[in-house]
């Protein structure tokens, strides 16, 4: 056993990390809670950036983490308003109860 | 000058039935009339110099020019006027002229009196441009165009269902015909590069080889053509339908001109014919089969024009047999002479149609001798030279074919065409004493309205019964008669015209002679004097009778032949194939596509799961090819 | 020494995280997210990212999940059906089909990956002779400016969107 | 320490300058406009705009020198300046100045006037250009986002309806979703070359580095990134519903802009940064394309709400482009350039119809809803006729020329099969865009508007900005599909700078 | 350049289109002054295009009054008009009957005048254009654009199912002719291959060396479209449903002159474009015309809508025009565009005839009439000629390019002659069965009894109509001659190249799919690297 942590112990924590997020997504129908499962897969992304950022001793990585995050707030603070405003009109906050467009 | 012989009946057509209606009565009939004097005159007149020529280099032409010029074909508006037009002329304008004049009268009540006299007038151009075209094609213009009149004018009074059927069925079954012969005629210029008479007949001995296998396709194919205009086995179905139209139009049109056309196209092909044997002898036989065929079913039947139109039959049957053997002059000889009694035949029964209102039964006349002295007495002529009685023309025509068909050595044939002769004997008289002798079988109606026809009917029918009776001796004596003679140098020099020696043909003649005579014997006996007896003899033979008085079913044959399975397989065609094969495929495409379209908007469920889980399979599926593909 | 650190946050976050997409009340989700982000952080420590391991405490779990809880409470979701009970077969068969390959197609590459020697000028001494934030500073404000100023952008656009949509 | 600021060369910020700084006046202007003038944001923002493309039309020539290949980048690659980005700046800038023309006509009726809504327009088609330009694949996907939320927010735009509220979260839920895939493809590329710069990336692999697996797969996620935002079979599936319940103004903006965005980034990437992934790539996206163009135009044979029927359209229409994309070569890559161009004329020109003859506040949303109209709004249904019979590709229009070039340049590439498929296709498509034609022209009015061919005015007028980019974009339909020589050559100049 | 210096045959697509525009700008109810207008417009094309055949050179084959302008020069094609022999008749046709078409419509339109004149001055520009046309794109810019009016015109004011008709017409033009548009891309991409130019103008196109196995692919794609156009059995069924859908002066138009454009584009097109494979196809197209000859001939037997009867003879007649063009020898190609003219007169002049018992009775179905001889004994003599012109009858227009046909098509095969010749009488079988039920016997229906006969302005249509019946019947050669020179060139081009019978046909292409590359290049996307970025380096 080496000392330090492989990347790819990294990788495969951040893959399995998405993987989550995105069974998430698949399978909660709760919008916030489909919300927080991308914010998993976001975090897992970054997971991949900083390691990244680690292993090729570039700082490219850690910056981009923040944009990510940037980015992440601003789709959560969006997407609860629209939860919001879309509460306003109709009382529920299962996806597969919004449904009026189709086809 | 050779061309203004047709055109002149043509512009009197187009004026009488363009503006005929606006001009007094008087002078549309003075055009109709006057533009076949014309013609005649002019005929005459060209006869004349013909006949001023050297025997062997009679011929006049006159071009208007070009008609259709294509690649390295071309063909022209072009005329000729050699022996053979000019009887041909001569007997349409002539025989034409005095139909013209006889339906003055007899058409003077029609409220379509203009229209028959601009078809009448159409029809003889278009005859006439049959008769006097230098090339096939253009003789096929008049060809078709003579169907045209003919179509019309049985449609004449169209109102009437049986004679708009009838007028269909004339056409089609000559364009029957005609489809053979176009294909005859484009063989023709893929073998000669040309349709001009004078190249095809000239070269035909160079191009064509006796007996050769396409010699005999090409003029069958001719001949077909000539069947159907010519009413032959087994195109002839039309003529007897075709004595719907007025009466005039049976004389001229099914009688005399038109359906004489076939024999003058035979005729004129005739060095074809020559190269050919199998077709000559393919001709002299349905000419001999039509003319017992016919006899025998014009002996039986009650509608006076009927029985006459079958007489018509049975004698271009003759004309065919007599082509067929290589006695072309005789069978022209025939064709003129039967012009002459076969108009006068119809145009005394016209006369007598006239008389009776309409009626046509000859059951339902007789004795009419006594009421119609003039009409009678013609019709007595134009028999006995149908009959072939000597000296009517008839006999002469007659005999001259059939001693030619001896003499080439048909001896079956000479035999059909006596038995002929015996029918024709035994069906003419049938009808002349049903009709005109014994006693009145009229009813109180036909008698109020009988009356003789006025001068311009009596006038043609004397002159035609003239006619009858003296145009014969144009071909006396046999095989070396006027005719004859000046129709000689036309045919090719091979053809075997009376090579019998005169004593035989005299034998002969009078076989043929006693026959017919032995046919009016019976007819006297039969329905004369024992009405009662014919009814026997039917009842006798009854499917002899049945078979003859239903014309063998042919048209029933041909209708279920030939129009139903058309007819069905047509519709079959048109409502399962088309619309539901070939329609349905191309509607089912479009449904198809549709229903793919219906089900994958199914897959829109507008659940956002679904579209996630569509993303992630696609993402899937691209990575897993993108990665892992090698 | 490394992988005493690793390990339990590694099975902390992937923990955490599995719990998010399983447990039916949305709070317990937040909370739950939250510990992963804590997870996260603490590997980031690990991976010498000081500055971002801050910024996810501060950003994630102060701010956003935060936003996320208030919003729950304020809405008062109620519970969701377990996964398995809400979905036709069909589609959770082949999602969850989808899901395992996926998971393969991203671990194996990852996993095999190996690393080439590292070229980037930013080594450890560098960084620890600049500091990680200093030197996070200096680059998001010369190389990475303009993202940088896009960033700005996106925030204003997500306030005025906020503001537009949530307002009454 | 001390900060050391860069040598920065401003050209390439130029064109984007007035699109962000008319974001924030209009955001700005918004505030203190008095009520009844609130429509002087919306010029405002169509000045912004103009002045973006004249300031693109002004770079164009000097940032083309003839002789070199003249690129030029803005700092640390972040932003590039070419013809390829100044074409876009110019089909994004016109497809913006169409936007605002018939949101104003439509936020008359439809919704309170929102100085909000100008700026949000800015700042996506900010985005957009970014998204254009970007050298760094971090400002492509910050480009995206920005033009993304902005639009996420558009679509929620008319909060009081349930359906617009179901429009924003699809879009946002989804969005995110593609989002998180395509921020990870970048995310290995990174840690595959070491860097973002797409310039960097082409160097990395040009050096001998075969592509590995981990390269592969961020590749294959990035394309699902554009995958998605191009809507393209199986990632399109958000399209429809988000089209449909998007205000209509929006709806004909994210058609007509999204495609735009997402091609030219979709362009550079393909075609700088991974060449050698482009024969894998090219056959993925065969497949892409084939099922794209199919599933579009089949599933908009079944609709019967205008709107959704454009969103499918739209689809069909991705399905072209990424045939012009696997056909490759300076031909396919212009035909894109010149197809963009010809379908954000039609579509918007479609969508300003649909405004311009809106009911009052009804809209004609439904097929139905059409019929008659022919006779009632002749010019606007005329109009309308043209961009169904471009969009179908009938000439002579800028649809057909655009068809033309796409399959003349799959046939160059040699895909005979790609293009049979392909104008099978567009015929399929000729028959949903007839219909329009065929309700409008050949059946009955319901409604009592009056009929112009009897000589009726109308009833309500349509709005005057309406009209004016229905105007514009039917002659340039027409134009381009007379005289299409002179934009091709543009999008062939553009094409030919962007190697390197 | 034109010999009267003016680019004439310009003018005829601009006049119209720009009579179209000013149409745009009269009030739409004013309406008469919008009539004689279209007629006046459509009128003045047609007296000048009268200019174009008095200053045709007979002698030359090749393309005159040519005009050349840049267009699209980045893919090489460019505006490029010009008349020959072979187009020459057709361009006439067209400007002959849209007057007419025009003025028949005078009656028959009572509703959106304008818009309906609109759509027939576009028509005629388009119509023009395509036999004008000698670029490639060009001539598919006008063969679909064409396509738009016709729509309308059907779409609007046809008949009941007018929608179905029209898509359904528009649908099978669009499918057949974009894959021809992939043909014509490819037929320039490979000349451009040989020599590095890269055009689409035809004339340079033409004897270019196209592999025989791809001449086969192309080949089909072009006669798809030419064969759903004009149209061959098995894809005629639109025909039909237009025809019976279309108001009068569509049908016209629609039998006149949209009908030559496929056979026309054979012609143009096709033949000299691909000789080696026309002559391959030879023997399949000649089969699918004779079928159409005969199928369309017995269908037509059975209808009992007049104008669905004149829609199916349209196929066999079409079918004979097919058979002349693929006999590939003078005669037969002559024919096949003389026979075009003809049947754009009789076909168009029996759609104006049976237009005008519709507007009189308001149906076209045969069982309702009957015995109108009587009652209508203009119309009667206009209609016989027009049939019997129809059915070939000889003196008459039709004979002369039916009997050439055959004469030359027995030159290249005597089956095929001999079976259309059965057409021949088919022919006169239905028009013939149809003129007893409509125009004899007894009116079956006491309307009929009360018509009124036609009247001048019908009589002003049919007239010019009869009268080139009669003159086209007794003299062709002035027609004729101006083909001569540009059919004998044809024919010189394409004539020669072996024909091949059906099986070998089928080989060839069976052979050419299973050719690795082939099929590859087909089937799947291209497998060679291919750097996208080589040919901008």
């Amino acid at each position: 056993m080496t000392a330090t942590v492989p990347l790819n112990a990294y990788l495969i924590l951040s893959a399995a990390l998405f993987v989550i997020g995105v069974a998430g997504v698949l399978i909660r129908r709760n919008v916030l809670v489909i919300f927080m499962a991308i914010e998993l897969m976001l975090n897992a992304v970054n997971l991949t950036f900083v390691a990244f950022a680690r292993f090729l001793h570039s700082m490219d990585g850690q910056i981009i983490v923040l944009f990510v995050m940037a980015v992440a707030a601003a789709e959560v603070a969006i997407g609860l308003a629209i939860i919001i405003a879309l509460h306003r009109n109709k009382e529920s906050m299962n996806v597969d109860e919004i449904n009026l467009l189709k086809g | 000058m050779i061309w203004l012989i047709p055109i002149i009946p043509l512009a009197g057509s187009l004026i009488v039935g363009l503006i005929g209606r606006r001009m007094p009565r008087t002078l549309a009939t003075v055009i109709a009339c006057g533009t076949p004097s014309l013609s005649l005159l002019l005929s005459v007149m060209a006869f004349v110099r013909l006949l001023q020529m050297p025997a062997e280099g009679r011929l006049l032409r006159s071009s208007i020019g070009s008609w259709i010029a294509s690649g390295d074909f071309s063909v022209s508006f072009g005329f000729l006027f050699d022996p053979l037009s000019a009887i041909m002329a001569l007997v349409v304008c002539g025989v034409g002229l005095l139909i013209h004049i006889y339906s003055i009268g007899y058409m003077a009540e029609d409220r379509d009196y203009h229209r028959f006299f601009a078809l009448l007038n159409l029809f003889l151009a278009e005859m006439l441009v049959l008769v006097l075209a230098d090339n096939y094609l253009l003789l096929f213009v008049g060809w078709e165009g003579v169907g045209l009149c003919s179509y019309l004018l049985i449609g004449f009074w169209f109102e009437r269902p049986a004679a708009a059927s009838a007028g269909t069925k004339a056409f089609l079954v000559n364009r029957i015909g005609d489809g053979a012969m176009v294909v005859g005629l484009i063989w023709m210029i893929l073998l000669f590069g040309s349709v001009d008479f004078q190249t095809v007949l000239t070269d035909a001995p160079t191009v064509l080889v006796y007996g050769s296998v396409t010699a005999s396709l090409l003029t069958l194919l001719l001949f077909i053509g000539a069947t159907g205009k010519s009413a032959q086995l087994p195109l002839y179905v039309w003529l007897p339908d075709a004595m719907e139209g007025p009466t005039p139009v049976s004389a001229l049109i099914h009688a005399a001109t038109m359906v004489t056309a076939g024999i003058y196209l035979v005729a004129r092909s005739a060095p074809l014919f020559q190269l050919a044997p199998v077709s000559l002898e393919i001709v002299a036989w349905v000419g001999g089969l039509t003319a017992l065929y016919a006899a025998s079913i014009a002996l039986v039947q009650t509608d006076i024009k009927r029985i006459i139109a079958y007489s018509t039959i049975s004698q271009l049957g003759y004309m065919f047999l007599g082509l067929g053997v290589g006695a072309y002059a005789a069978g022209i000889f025939h064709l003129m002479t039967h012009a002459f009694f076969k108009a006068l035949l119809f145009l005394s029964a016209g006369s007598v149609i006239h008389a009776l209102a309409g009626e046509q039964d000859i059951r339902k006349m007789g004795g009419l001798r006594q009421f119609l002295r003039v009409t009678a007495g013609s019709f007595l002529v134009g028999a006995l030279a149908n009959a072939g009685i000597a000296p009517f023309a008839g006999f002469w025509s007659k005999d001259e074919i059939l001693a030619a068909v001896y003499a080439s050595g048909h001896g079956p044939l000479w035999v059909i065409g006596a038995l002929t002769a015996a029918g024709t004997g035994l069906y003419m008289f049938r009808l002349y004493f049903l009709a005109f002798e014994g006693k009145s079988r009229l009813d109180a109606h036909m008698l109020s309205h009988l009356h003789e026809a006025p001068w311009s009917m009596r006038l043609p029918l004397v002159l035609l019964a003239l006619g009858s009776a003296t145009v014969g001796f144009v071909g006396v004596p046999p095989g070396s008669g006027l005719l004859q003679r000046f129709l000689g140098p036309v045919f090719p020099a091979s053809a075997h015209e009376a090579t019998a020696e005169p004593t035989s043909e005299v034998v002969l003649a009078v076989a043929v002679l006693a026959m017919a005579v032995g046919g009016i014997v019976m007819a006297y006996r039969y329905y004369l004097l024992d009405p009662q007896r014919s009814e026997a003899l039917a009842a006798r033979y009854p499917a002899l009778y049945r078979t003859f008085f239903h014309k063998y079913w042919v048209d029933e044959l041909y209708e279920t032949a030939v129009v139903r399975p058309t007819v069905t397989s047509a519709r079959t065609l048109s409502e399962l194939f088309d619309a539901r094969i070939v329609d349905g495929s191309v509607n089912g495409i479009a449904a198809l596509a549709a229903r793919a379209g219906s089900l994958l908007r199914r897959l829109q469920t507008g659940q956002v799961p679904t579209y996630i889980l569509s993303i992630l399979v696609g993402a899937v599926v691209l990575l897993g090819y993108l990665a892992f593909s090698g | 020494m490394e992988w005493l650190v690793f390990v339990p946050l590694a099975a902390m976050a992937l923990v955490t995280a599995v719990l998010v997409i399983i447990l039916r009340n949305p709070v317990y989700c937040a909370l739950s997210l939250v510990g992963t982000f804590f997870a996260l952080s603490g590997i980031y420590l690990l991976l010498q990212a000081q500055f971002v391991a801050v910024v996810q405490v501060i950003v994630y779990a102060g701010a956003i999940m935060v936003l996320f809880l208030f919003v729950v409470m304020l809405l008062d979701l109620g519970h969701e059906l377990p996964a398995w009970l809400q979905r036709d077969r069909p589609r959770l068969l082949i999602g969850a089909g989808a899901v395992a390959i996926l998971l393969l197609e991203l671990v194996i590459p990852v996993g095999s990956w190996t690393a080439r020697a590292p070229h980037g000028p930013q080594t450890s001494e560098v960084v620890g002779a600049a500091g990680n934030t200093q030197l996070v500073g200096r680059l998001l404000f010369t190389e990475f400016l303009v993202p940088f100023e896009i960033t700005s952008i996106i925030l204003l656009i997500a306030i005025i969107g906020a503001m537009v949509l949530a307002r009454r | 320490m001390e900060l050391i600021l860069p040598q920065i060369d401003w050209a390439p910020f130029v064109p984007l300058a007035p699109v962000a700084i008319g974001g924030l006046t209009t955001l700005t202007a918004e505030l203190f406009l008095p009520p009844g003038r609130k429509h002087l944001v919306a010029i405002l923002s169509l000045i912004a705009l103009a002045a973006a493309i004249l300031l693109s039309i002004n770079s164009w020539g000097p940032v083309l020198d003839p002789d070199r290949r003249m690129v030029r980048y803005g700092i640390h690659d972040s932003v590039v300046l070419d013809r390829f980005s100044l074409f876009f700046y110019l089909v994004l800038g016109l497809i913006g100045v169409l936007t605002i023309l018939l949101s104003m006509g439509y936020l008359h009726n439809a919704a309170p006037d929102q100085g909000e809504y100008y700026s949000l327009v800015l700042f996506s088609v900010l985005g957009m250009m970014l998204m254009a330009a970007g050298g760094d694949l971090i400002v492509i996907f910050l480009g995206l986002e920005t033009f993304s939320l902005a639009l996420y927010t558009l679509a929620g735009f008319r909060k009081t309806e349930l359906r617009s509220n179901e429009s924003a979260l699809k879009y946002l839920l989804l969005g995110a979703f593609a989002s998180g895939f395509f921020l990870y493809g970048i995310a290995l590329i990174y840690g595959a070359t070491g860097t973002t710069i797409l310039r960097q990336i082409t160097a990395f692999l040009a050096d001998g580095h075969p592509p590995e697996p981990l390269f592969l797969i961020g590749g294959g996620l990035l394309l699902v990134g554009f995958g998605f935002k191009i809507a393209s079979v199986p990632f399109h599936m958000w399209a429809p519903d988000v089209y449909e319940g998007a205000p209509t103004s929006v709806t004909a903006f994210m058609i007509a802009g999204t495609k735009a965005a997402a091609f030219a980034a979709f362009l550079r990437v393909f075609l700088l940064a991974l060449p050698a992934l482009h024969m894998r790539w090219s056959a993925a996206i065969w497949v892409l394309a084939v099922l794209t163009m199919t599933v579009g135009n089949l599933v908009a044979l079944v609709q019967s709400n205008i709107k959704r029927m454009f969103a499918y359209s739209s689809i069909a229409h991705a399905g072209y482009l990424l045939v012009a994309l696997v056909a490759g070569g300076s031909s396919g890559i212009a035909s894109i350039l010149f197809y963009l161009v010809a379908y954000a004329l039609m579509n918007l020109g479609a969508f300003a119809v649909i405004i311009a003859v809106q009911d009052g506040e009804r809209e004609r949303l439904l097929l139905t809803d059409y019929a008659g109209l022919g006779w009632q709004r002749p010019v606007l249904a005329a109009c309308m006729a043209v961009f169904m019979f471009s969009l179908s590709g009938i000439p002579p229009t800028a649809g057909f020329m655009g068809k033309l070039y796409i399959f003349s340049a799959a046939l160059a590439g040699d895909y005979p099969g790609l293009a049979v498929i392909g104008v099978l296709n567009s015929v399929i498509s000729v028959y949903f865009y007839l219909r329009v034609i065929v309700i409008m022209y050949m059946s009955e009015a319901a409604s009592p508007l009056p009929d112009r061919s009897r000589g009726q005015a109308p009833a309500v007028p349509a709005s005057a900005a309406a009209v004016l980019a229905v105007l514009v974009s039917v002659l340039g339909t027409l134009h381009l599909g007379l005289f299409p020589a002179r934009l091709l050559d543009l999008a062939r100049q553009s094409v030919s700078v962007i190697a390197g | 350049m034109s010999p009267t210096g003016g680019p004439i045959l310009s003018m005829l697509i601009i006049i119209p289109l720009c009579g179209a525009l000013v149409l745009v700008c009269i009030d739409g109810a004013r309406e008469a002054l919008i009539k004689r207008l279209a007629l006046a417009i459509s009128s003045l094309v047609f007296l000048l295009s009268l200019i174009v055949y008095a200053q045709f050179d007979p002698a030359t084959a090749g393309m005159q009054f040519v005009e050349r302008a840049p267009w699209i020069d980045s893919i090489g094609s460019s505006y490029l008009l010009g008349v020959d022999g072979i187009s020459l008749p057709l361009l006439l046709l067209t400007t002959f009957l849209t007057p007419i078409a025009i003025l028949a419509s005078f009656s028959g339109i009572t509703s959106r005048v304008k818009a309906y004149m609109i759509c027939m001055l576009l028509l005629q520009a388009g119509m023009i254009g395509v036999f004008v046309a000698l670029d490639l794109i060009l001539f598919y810019l006008f063969w679909e654009g064409m396509l738009i009016p016709m729509y309308f015109l059907i779409g609007v004011w046809g008949g009941r199912r007018r929608v179905y008709a029209t898509l359904k017409f528009v649908l099978f033009t669009m499918a057949g002719s974009v894959l021809m548009l992939l043909a014509m891309i490819a037929v320039a991409f490979l000349h451009q291959g040989s020599t590095g130019r890269s055009t689409f103008d035809l004339l340079e196109l033409i004897g270019g060396s196209i592999p025989y196995g791809t001449q086969l692919w192309l080949f089909a794609a072009f006669a798809l479209a030419f064969a759903i156009k004009v149209p061959m059995f098995p894809f005629h069924t639109w025909l039909p449903d237009a025809h019976v859908e279309a108001p009068t002066a569509g049908s016209v138009l629609l039998a006149g002159v949209l009908l030559k454009m496929g056979t026309y584009g054979f012609l143009r097109f096709a033949l000299p474009l691909f000789p080696e494979a026309a002559a391959a196809f030879t023997p399949l197209i000649s089969v699918l015309a004779v079928i159409g000859i005969l199928y369309g001939a017995l269908v037509a037997m059975v209808q009992d809508d007049l104008k669905r009867l004149v829609a199916y003879s349209s196929v066999s007649h079409l079918g004979f025009v097919m058979l002349g063009i693929f006999a590939m020898n003078v005669q037969a190609v002559e024919g096949s565009i003389l026979q075009m003219v003809n049947h754009g007169l009789s076909t168009g002049a029996l759609f104006l005839l049976v237009g005008m018992i519709y507007e009189r009775r308001h149906t076209r179905m045969i069982e309702e009439f009957g015995g109108l001889s009587r009652v209508l004994p203009r119309f009667a003599l206009c209609f016989l000629v027009v049939t019997m012109s129809s059915i070939g009858l000889p003196g008459l227009n039709g004979f002369v390019g039916e009997f050439l046909i055959l004469a030359g098509t027995f030159r290249a095969h005597k089956g095929f002659a001999i079976l259309a010749a059965i057409g021949i009488i088919l022919a006169a079988v239905y028009m013939l069965w149809m003129w007893q039920r409509v125009m004899w016997g007894q009116s079956r229906r006491a309307e009929n009894l009360t018509l009124n006969d036609i009247g001048r302005r019908e009589m002003a249509m049919l007239m010019p109509i009869i009268l080139l019946i009669l003159w086209i019947g007794l003299n062709p050669n002035p027609l004729l001659r101006r083909m001569d020179a540009s059919v004998a060139q044809l024919v010189e081009q394409v004539a020669g190249s072996p024909k091949a019978d059906l099986p070998l046909l089928l080989r060839g292409f069976a052979l050419q799919g299973l050719q690795p590359e082939f099929a590859h290049a087909i089937f799947t996307p291209n497998s060679q690297p291919r750097n996208p970025c080589e040919s901008w380096n």
